[in-house]
């Protein structure tokens, strides 16, 4: 495995959806013990998946690498990880991140255990691709459950947020080992059109050239003297976007992506938190008992000397999604409410 | 059959023949299947029009199934519902404002704007919030058939779910303790062909999902979806077995959905012959060329236009509704309060 | 309902198993809506719940209120959702904490979401009693996973640890109209000797009279002015005994047990951190992503200038439960490793 | 019945003119059944004493499943199991001192002392570490079967369960998938009548586990668990069809165990009548009256000699085996670690 450097200027820019959909064909090219299974992943004039991202994918590699389910999210995750026992890559699929409560006993008791009870006998190689984020479909269909999953022991958690790092982390995923759950926010896709991410660009540049990002490494995504702020998804769009804003007001933005949130790329925070002196967490899950609880935890452990300012965490309210666009828009982070923090946060 | 594990099939046509159905009360079922058919097509309308955020589940095609059964119910009797619950919503008499209100994210919709076109619901009806977990009904109805059979009452609850759902942990755990308890519950499958875009013989090797009930010692009745007097009265008669604890029953109902399985899907999962076959059996349709041997065109198309004003009604009332307060999203997770309701 | 002081000493003392029971069968006295169900609660001649808890109700209430069920977690947390629904008090059970992963959807998307996607129409009442905890069983019977549900906005989490406050809050819980989740710990029973709890008194006093603990209230254990220790289970107790010995070498430390965990009971915590200026959290579901996280973010938020020190979490290693009692020691937080936190703490 | 759809009843004793196994492979069959039997009483007493610690779920009485099943299998070939695994574990050949290290907690364990009784299990001769989650294990085998099928191998893999887990949501939707994917699968019930101190018959209108083999379009089979020839051509007849892609097979073993739940029950929840009717039926003694015909006395207490001998061995072994270090506790959770395995 080669490991690219940051994405460089280049010609070649792609969605999520499509930097996905290559990242699962390269590696179904590269190892035929890799295979999609889930619901609605393959079926004949269907959807490719829930988003689109398998569109194509069953012309190339056929019925038994793409195996369309039942709706049983027991068994799609109980076959993944039986298979993955066995020595094959599995990459199941549920549609929506908010149905993996259907199976957490799988993941949580089976999944995430299996190769400590074995006493490292056995391990679970697979990647669930779970789509996150809120879009207007209310309580049931707009969680960002990724905290769950961080606190357990046994599973790797990884956030990608634009397209470069999407394709190198999804590889890397793959390889891995371990059993990998990987959230995508459904807005940032880019595969419906760009009024859904308010204007945003939703490509990026994706080279030509196979590579890999490795998964535990969070990335720079701004670079600034004064504050640190730890983002993720539509959360580290609307940082990048305050921070632009908080530029003209001479506050220098530190922003940023962590890409894996279990485990969480330490050094890089910490360093730049030792370097700002001030930290604001951003993201669409709720905050109470939230992955900032956790960073913000671990950096008053470890970094207390350095803190010049309250940890200020924004983070989707405590409540049910509402699916009203006013009230949604006041669950989730605003750009409003991150700038707000970052203000406070620097004048404390 | 008569057993309580056979499975019986009844077949097309088979309820016309029921005295218990006035010609005005067809002629209501008619007015009521065609105010869902003419809903789902306005709100479709009006969410391509960007008047509806969202998504939509819509059930054109489905409106026997809603309408036969919600019509053997009392008002006090409940249901549950799926990501397609427009129709159960106006059959169990979800107030139409107020349905097309919640789906515009207003104020006065049913859920205060919180619930959406996949949470359509009203307890002053006996609908609970719609579950757009696919299978989620099929666990929680059970609580409340046991709270009737505790309670004493002699109230029925209907678990509207679909063919998918039966290949769901949550159909086999809830009709299975349902059985155990007798409860007084019947779940209405209605099997659409299609779990989304997966057909449902690709997803289980039985062709029929009240082939299962014998798995649990209930009877299953296999009913003609499309009729909406076959459904209400197979419905008829489950819900009195349920009524006097002979129940559950599992009903499948055979049906389709004409539009897609949500906005935006162009159906490329199934041929337009097999969805011309079903057209032909448009239970709308059929009702109303019944209903034309015994009632003159003016009072069918009467009927037609009351539909129309009523919808036209309730487009204008959710448009002028006000938006809810943006603050009102941070309350109401919560009965009692400790402490603050939710982070500021 | 007559909110009683902290307890007094008398003579009347009861086990937790006792207290839980008492309270039960006098809520099942005072409201014909309150009833059980679960697995192996009520069968003749059966085990009165996994912890014997329920013995001899079925011979006062009947099998009309102490209801078996199969082995179903789904069915019986959508029974009681359902029956709360409809105005009903049930108290479910499901044996083991680690098998609410098997119906983690009925609690997270349906009993947490109903009252809000209702628009407070409606309502959920209902408790479910959780045993949690290490007790040689291995990596499927021994979590204490209080913290997913910490992150669930809707619920209510409530953590006993001594007779008095099982029973004041139990009855509190049962008369809440909100889903609450009820953890207590195994070892804490008191049904199965003292010795599985290494010789310590499981009872308590426990008044005859009828008495009420809030929800949302957390008590001080031990008053002390040189750092705060907040702990629950068996934790709080090393957690008490570490601070005997830090006595002796002049280490005041004030003991908080939070009883509940959502709502946090900021008031009554914060206070002793900004009096102490030092905080140690103990807990023993696994550190990254636990309850102690969100507490220590909270803490770094709201009182970071009184801080003294870093913030110090002890919890469970972040590994499945081995079962080898050597290994099982190593993982949960001992005794000896929470003082050696609090002697961390202040010196920092 | 050879229909996919039916339910198959095995008289007792139909097995006993089996051809396939000779006088010495009932011998073994025996001598396996009695290594389980001695294993699980000489545990529950070295419980008792203190020397193993935790808890103890065992399957006096079961014997015949587990060794009957196993024996149609190949080492290649898998099982999954529950919180009940030893005999299992014993049967599929998992090494009689790793298995008694295990108990003991020690580093000599097949799971370093880190599963214990209800997780043993060995990948090196086709175990997995047992799931002790009721039904846990009915979803995982799927995957183990489709491993099978994607990498053709002719590979099989048993999942046993208990009647009790035949309610959970697990059941239904393992079962279901690997009948719509036609997975090399064996679910083997063992049906002990109770789900921990709740009978069957309370939790199930249905009788028997095998009728619900038609609502999935599979075979089911009634099977006299309590004879291992019985059990033993029954599971070689499931095996053959799973192996060329005609299963998966639900067997239902009747069956009981003789002990109680875990240790320390003391089984008030059933009639010492009932406990005394299947004693007659014990499994060891039945085979050990046919073999007697055959064989001498001699040779059949030199059988139990070896098995004792065995287990001493196996005991002595956990004895002296050194305990796990106490660190080893937190490593083994990832395979590929990146930054600290664990927190310090
Ligand atoms: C637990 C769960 N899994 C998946 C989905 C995504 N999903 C929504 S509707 C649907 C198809 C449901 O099929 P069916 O039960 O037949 O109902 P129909 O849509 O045909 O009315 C799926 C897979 C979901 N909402 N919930
Ligand atoms: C999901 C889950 N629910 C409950 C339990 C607690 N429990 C352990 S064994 C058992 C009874 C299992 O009965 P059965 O499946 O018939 O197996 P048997 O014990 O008879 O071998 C129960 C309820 C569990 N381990 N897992
Ligand atoms: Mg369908
Ligand atoms: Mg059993």
């Amino acid at each position: 495995m080669t490991v690219a450097a940051a994405p460089a200027n280049g010609e070649r820019r792609l969605t999520i959806a499509e930097a996905l959909r290559e990242a699962i064909a390269e590696e179904m090219r590269h190892d035929d013990k890799v295979f999609l299974i889930g619901e609605d992943v393959g079926v004949p004039g269907g959807f490719g998946g829930a988003f689109g991202v398998y569109l194509g994918l069953t012309e190339e590699f056929g019925h038994d690498r793409i195996i369309d389910t039942p709706i049983s999210e027991k068994a799609i995750a109980g076959a993944a990880i039986g298979a993955a026992l066995m020595g094959m890559r599995p990459i199941p699929d549920l549609q929506y991140a908010d149905f993996l409560f259907e199976c957490m006993d799988e993941l949580v008791n089976q999944a995430a255990k299996m190769r400590y009870m074995s006493n490292g006998k056995l391990s679970v190689p697979m990647v669930l691709r779970c789509p996150v984020g809120t879009a207007n479909r209310g309580a049931q269909h707009g969680q960002c459950p990724e905290s769950y999953f961080v606190h357990v022991p046994g599973l790797k958690v990884v956030c990608v947020s634009d397209a470069y790092h999407a394709k190198g982390l999804l590889k890397s995923a793959v390889r891995d080992d371990d059993p990998v759950l990987f959230f995508e926010h459904k807005l940032l896709y880019g595969s419906k059109g760009r009024e859904q991410a308010g204007g945003m660009d939703l490509t990026a540049h994706v080279p030509e050239e196979e590579y890999f990002f490795p998964i535990g490494k969070a990335v720079v995504k701004r670079e600034g003297t004064s504050v640190t702020i730890v983002a993720t998804h539509m959360s580290l769009y609307r940082s990048l976007a305050a921070a632009e804003e908080l530029a003209r007001d001479g506050i220098q933005c530190e922003v940023i992506d962590p890409l894996t949130l279990l485990p969480f790329d330490e050094d890089t925070i910490f360093a730049s938190v030792r370097k700002t002196g001030r930290l604001v967490i951003a993201h669409e899950d709720t905050l109470t008992g939230g992955w900032g609880a956790e960073l913000a935890a671990r950096v008053a452990e470890e970094c207390l000397y350095s803190l010049q300012a309250p940890i200020r965490r924004v983070a989707s309210h405590d409540v049910p999604l509402p699916v009203a666009p006013v009230m949604e828009q006041t669950v989730v982070p605003s750009q409003a409410r991150i700038k707000a923090a970052i203000q406070r946060c620097c004048e404390g | 059959m008569s057993s309580g594990t056979g499975v019986e099939r009844t077949e097309p046509g088979a309820a016309q023949g029921s005295a218990a159905v006035d010609t005005a009360h067809e002629l209501d079922l008619y007015r009521r299947m065609l105010l869902i058919r003419r809903f789902e097509e306005q709100v479709y309308l009006l969410y391509l029009r960007g008047e509806i955020p969202g998504t939509l589940h819509q059930s054109q095609g489905q409106e026997a199934v809603a309408v036969g059964v919600c019509d053997v119910l009392q008002r006090t009797d409940w249901i549950t519902s799926t990501h397609r619950p427009h129709g159960h919503a106006l059959a169990k008499g979800v107030d139409l404002r107020a349905a097309m209100a919640e789906l515009f994210g207003k104020a006065t919709g049913c859920c205060g704007g919180k619930g959406g076109s996949m949470h359509l619901g009203d307890p002053s009806v006996g609908m609970l919030p719609a579950i757009a977990i696919v299978g989620g009904g099929n666990t929680v109805v059970t609580g409340l058939g046991l709270a009737f059979k505790l309670m004493k009452t002699d109230q029925v609850v209907v678990c509207f779910f679909g063919d998918g759902a039966s290949n769901e942990g949550a159909f086999h755990e809830g009709l299975n303790f349902a059985a155990v308890q007798h409860l007084p519950i019947v779940f209405a499958c209605e099997n659409n062909l299609y779990g989304a875009s997966t057909p449902f013989h690709q997803t289980s090797l039985v062709p029929d999902v009240a082939s299962r009930a014998p798995a649990y010692g209930v009877r299953g009745e296999i009913v003609d979806g499309m009729d909406v007097l076959a459904v209400r009265e197979a419905a008829g008669r489950a819900v009195a077995e349920a009524r006097t604890g002979a129940g559950p029953v599992l009903l499948e109902f055979k049906t389709y959905r004409f539009a897609g399985h949500s906005r935006g899907d162009v159906r490329g999962y199934r041929s337009r012959d097999e969805e011309a076959e079903w057209k032909e059996r448009d239970p709308i349709v059929r009702l109303r060329e019944r209903l034309a041997v015994s009632l003159s065109e003016v009072v069918l198309d009467n009927t037609d236009a009351q539909v129309e004003a009523a919808l036209d009604d309730a487009v204008e009332f959710a448009r002028q509704s006000p938006l809810p307060r943006a603050e009102d999203a941070l309350t109401g997770a919560y009965a009692t309060v400790i402490g603050k309701e939710s982070t500021p």
